[in-house]
């Protein structure tokens, strides 16, 4: 493989800047793409080249294959995918492949291989990782099925083969409602979907969602970078993720990443991933599915392992060995991302795009600030509406939490809303303070309404400003009253003007 | 000379008006009595929309818009939204506050694009029902109706393509009468 | 002692705001003091409280010992003096005292004992740490001071006792020209300045500014964080530091940092405080002065520990113990600190105060900023022009330069010159990179013409974006041209009423 | 209907005048010949004085502030003055230029006040002697004669507290003729 001189990252916002700036470190020239709606955005003023891949501003779409390949072609740009878009498409990785560019990412068969969830589960299940235990065959045999659910443990969920919305679904809490819940579901289903087939898995209680990041080479090299606990998720999105998990044990940790680290290595997988783990509230473990790309949530793995993932996955493209053994592998201290949406949380998290009016972000120790906004940028309506991300660290657990109230105190944005309040609420809830929450943490743990109470109902401060604004603005327009050549038109006739100018404007 | 207005303020969400006594002692000095309490504040724009306002000695950087008489005022991440009127303005607003209720002018909550269409002018509508779709970065929001009626008025368009239909936050969409 | 509740920090810019960071963090409530002039600075906004000490504009001054007294009693504050103003001031610690109000540092004795150099110098020798060899005596017997430099070591420094400029002194390289220097230097010395006393030091050939950073408590506890390089000086200011020195053997460290952290445990001093050494170019240190303050450049010292000083300054003043036995104390990799002065390097470094019409810090991995601007900001004239200090950290000494690059390629400031260009410079310097410079180093090793010479000739960029911004300008003045109410005029009408206005206003 | 410019260019420190041939081919989008060259620009401003520029590809972030004809551009760290002229203004400046020769204006180079004065109106001065000192950030700097000559005119005064002697970056301070 010939050195990476140049890469294009094929996509947007701040995932593009966080790969440009890793690139910029190497001494490696950067190639940005954009769309015309995209024309101000900061990427594109970040990298050394920038192609439009649009023809006209109705068209607001990333997704234009042939054009992005061309452009690596004639730059002589390898392409980093980011996260999204191209990210784990393994079509456009093959087609890199057949134009001669290289690709900074895994190969075309382990996206395929990943890209199933019940085929990725199959292949873990062979690499020896644990998968949630249960059988995706109808069961025929009552007796066998109450020896398998059993074997697996109570709770487990009946399902019906062919459901969805919840019906033919029995939650099971010990063997001798098996048998009732067992025909109850069976008949449900029949009824609802015309095939009374029922299956059965393990039901975890109080599940989280950790995940175990994984770096392999070309050269049958692979790592783990320890694990991220990413079980605050809102409409299953994640909104904050912390390095390490606080829940899982030393001995989870310890099994869970060796785990991972080996099937990596045993399927011959490179560059970086992540393996998404349900841990349930016994801290066992089981695959769900493996993610073939950078992770939006990177930034904390590096900080407490201080390995730059970008640059690695640049090696490993090259054909080169990864940098580090398993045992320079060293965990130091605690962090926690905080994902900035533009979105008002205080109305149902409904999209806030706009114009940002006033952009300030955190400065001072232990911050990490990957953003895609500046000060006078109008945050367009086609994308995502993550506009940054802010990590914080620390030796311990409480203090990246405390520091992280700090930083997001001194971020100042003006002109539209984010999920900032959303964030300081979780901070300071008892729940996630304990360190011990699940995926339903949202929902069961978090109290919406809290978050839109005010921290202090004393309206003097508001009622202050608010009232020597007006004065003010009362004084600049009577300045202007005076300078204005109608001085001597009666207010009544000047008003009728001003209104019938408005309307033939309207 | 100092520069004196008294000013009715009300609070949304509070009910009492807070009546405020307000002297410019000097550029950016002002003295405010509200209630019994009396306050010197020192008042300064730092850009577009943050303030430093010092009262009594409590230091606050302010988030502050202004639109006509009423201001969105955010302090310490705590929203308010103020409205401030002079003796004047509030008796005009007393005389006509109570005739506009039947007609319902629905106003785009947000910037984005009218994606689809879902009632003509004439239509009737039920309270919540979606007159309209919008869509703002990747997600559609339903337009619903905020009273029984009829859809007397749409001053907007719908297209698929956003540069056709894009509309700013607090456009008129529709009147429901 | 009270528990600290609230800190008032008698400074102003990046430091108080510094302060203030930490104080947030703890949950300590914060107070800041401003000039009239200094009444947007960004410190008043950050503080919980803010109070004005001067009368009127007219008044800049900072040194109001009374009234910030006054203001920590009224508001129930301690004090945190920052550096420079009232820091290292015995008399205003006594003050302290005296009005009850907790000081957050060193004790009046210690500050009075390392307030005069002599002093402090025979103090810590006394408490076993070297200093440069010599004697303040004039030399009276010739075969008397010859023995003593033999005893100190060529290259020996004469200097007259009450000289200066220059004249009167003599750098003797070997015994058998110590007579005949001695005798010019001392007819010389009694020509300049009517006496011919003449005494002699150890000359340092190729000097090191290498500090200790220690901080003790009033238990009798006291260690050091390691060492910092601060020998690119311009004008005796420190403009770039780093920990630990690129210089200095591991040997040399173990030793310095010990001996400094004894020194400290001897004397019972308390607080954070910096040992100042000259080093030579064969590793021999020797106690210079020592800094009974925060200085400058601590946050390399806690980006390579992780430990927070102004946190410990905070426990020590409420006579807490050290949360850290030197155990443990460890470093971890490397860092960089550039300070940002609102400067123009091309122009001789004059000052360059004025409005910020633009300020974007960096942001991304391994950066830390600590600022006193924002956008909008207009920089006073009447204080130091160090508008931020910022940081890169890294695993190694070549990844924290790299990232310091890519740092300050990021900072955008218009509106005013900084000393940015000049870093850059520095940072592409060999001797520089090499990592063994001295003292001298702005002034034999870096060109300063290199510096203002362009990275690209190439003028096809500017001109073509200057061109086009000319063609802009001209369409907005016909457009405003066309509106006008006086269309009619001839041109040489109107230029002559422009000109007429311009006089009335001037 | 394209918008065309014939420009002339002058950089400072270099001794070539350059012709510049641009066209507005759409708003922000221009076509530029220099020499033999060709140039697709994308020009857009970004704020007060930062533009993004994309020529040919190459992708730029400017820093560019305009004075009248004369124009202060940073790209990637590098300070140019450029003077953009078109033939009318080239013209005029040729006719003019040789008359102001003797006259001498000092401008203030910084920010900053006059803290002394050194000098009076009518007294002789040497090329490079002080005529007054302006303070900036603590430290003094000497404002020079360019000339031997004598100081005409003085615009300002000097004051030891600031606030009476603050003079802008370019004030008018004296002149030497």
């Amino acid at each position: 493989m010939p050195e990476i001189k140049k890469v294009l990252v094929a996509n947007r916002g701040e995932i593009a800047i966080r790969v440009f700036r890793t690139c910029r470190k190497m001494g490696i020239k950067t190639v940005a793409i954009y769309t015309h709606a995209d024309r101000k955005a900061p990427h594109v003023r970040y990298a050394d080249e920038a192609y439009c891949i649009t023809d006209s501003p109705a068209d607001t779409s990333y997704l234009k294959q042939d054009r992005i390949i061309d452009i690596a072609k004639k730059t002589g740009a390898a392409i980093h995918p980011g996260y999204g878009f191209y990210a784990e498409n393994a079509g456009f990785r093959r087609a890199c492949d057949d134009a001669g560019v290289i690709f900074i990412g895994p190969s075309a068969e382990h996206i395929d291989m990943m890209g199933s969830k019940t085929g990725a589960r199959a292949v873990m299940a062979e690499a020896g990782v644990p998968t949630v235990p249960g059988t995706k065959n109808p069961i025929r045999d009552i007796e066998e099925a109450r020896k398998i659910a059993r074997e697996i443990g109570y709770p487990i969920m009946l399902k019906a083969v062919y459901g969805g919305g919840g019906k033919g679904m029995r939650l099971v809490h010990k063997e001798e409602d098996f048998e009732s819940s067992f025909r109850t579901a069976s008949s449900e289903a029949l009824n609802a979907f015309g095939n009374g087939d029922v299956y059965m898995e393990k039901f975890i209680i109080e599940p989280h969602h950790v995940e175990v990041q994984v770096i392999g080479d070309m050269h049958g090299n692979a790592i783990h970078l320890f694990d991220r606990e990413c079980s605050i998720q809102r409409r299953h999105q994640k909104v904050i993720e912390e390095a390490p998990s606080p829940f899982i044990s030393e001995e989870t940790r310890q099994k869970m990443c060796s785990v991972a680290a080996e099937a990596v290595k045993k399927i011959g997988y490179f560059s970086a991933g992540t393996l998404e783990f349900i841990v349930g509230a016994d801290q066992n473990f089981y695959f769900l599915e493996m993610n073939t790309r950078l992770q939006v949530e990177h930034p904390v793995t590096e900080l407490i392992t201080g390995i730059d993932i970008v640059r690695e996955m640049i090696f490993v493209a090259e054909g080169k060995p990864l940098n580090y053994a398993q045992e320079d592998v060293q965990r130091n201290g605690h962090a926690i991302e905080c994902r900035i949406y533009a979105e008002d949380p205080a109305n149902n998290f409904a999209p806030s795009p706009g114009l940002l009016t006033v952009y300030q972000t955190p400065e001072g120790p232990n911050v990490r600030v990957e953003s895609g906004a500046y000060q006078g940028y109008e945050i367009p309506l086609y994308y995502d509406p993550m506009i940054a991300k802010v990590c914080a660290n620390s030796k311990t657990r409480q203090g990246a939490i405390e520091n992280m109230k700090r930083i997001l105190s001194e971020y100042m944005v003006a002109g539209i809303k984010t999920s900032i309040p959303f964030h300081l609420s979780v901070l300071k809830n008892e729940t996630f303070l304990s360190g011990v929450y699940d995926t339903g943490f949202i929902d069961n743990k978090f109290d919406m309404e809290e978050m839109k109470r005010r921290e202090n109902e004393d309206v003097t401060v508001p009622v202050i400003a608010a009232a020597i604004k007006q004065l003010l603005s009362e004084k600049i327009s009577a300045a202007r009253a005076v300078t204005r050549p109608e001085v001597g038109d009666s207010n009544w006739k000047r008003f009728g003007r001003s209104v019938n100018f408005a309307k033939t404007l309207g | 000379m100092a520069v004196k207005r008294k000013y009715f303020a009300n609070v949304e969400g509070h009910e009492e008006e807070l009546v405020v006594d307000l002297t410019e002692v000097s550029p950016s000095n002002y003295t405010v009595v509200m209630g019994e309490q009396e306050y010197k504040v020192d008042f300064e724009q730092i850009n577009e929309t943050i303030y430093s306002i010092i009262i009594n000695g409590r230091s606050y950087a302010i988030d502050m818009s202004e639109k006509g008489d009423k201001f969105e005022v955010i302090v310490d991440g705590d929203n308010f939204n103020v409205e401030i009127l002079d003796e004047m303005k509030k008796l005009m607003r007393m005389r006509t506050s109570s005739t506009v209720e039947g007609r319902q002018i629905i106003e785009a909550p947000m910037p984005g694009y009218i994606w689809k269409m879902l009632k003509e002018p004439g239509d009737e509508v039920k309270a919540g029902e979606p007159i309209m779709i919008l869509v703002a970065m990747k997600m559609e929001n339903e337009i619903k109706s905020p009273k029984d009626g009829v859809v007397t008025e749409i001053f907007v368009k719908a297209s698929e393509d956003p540069n056709e239909s894009t509309v700013k936050m607090g456009d008129k969409l529709a009147i429901v009468e």
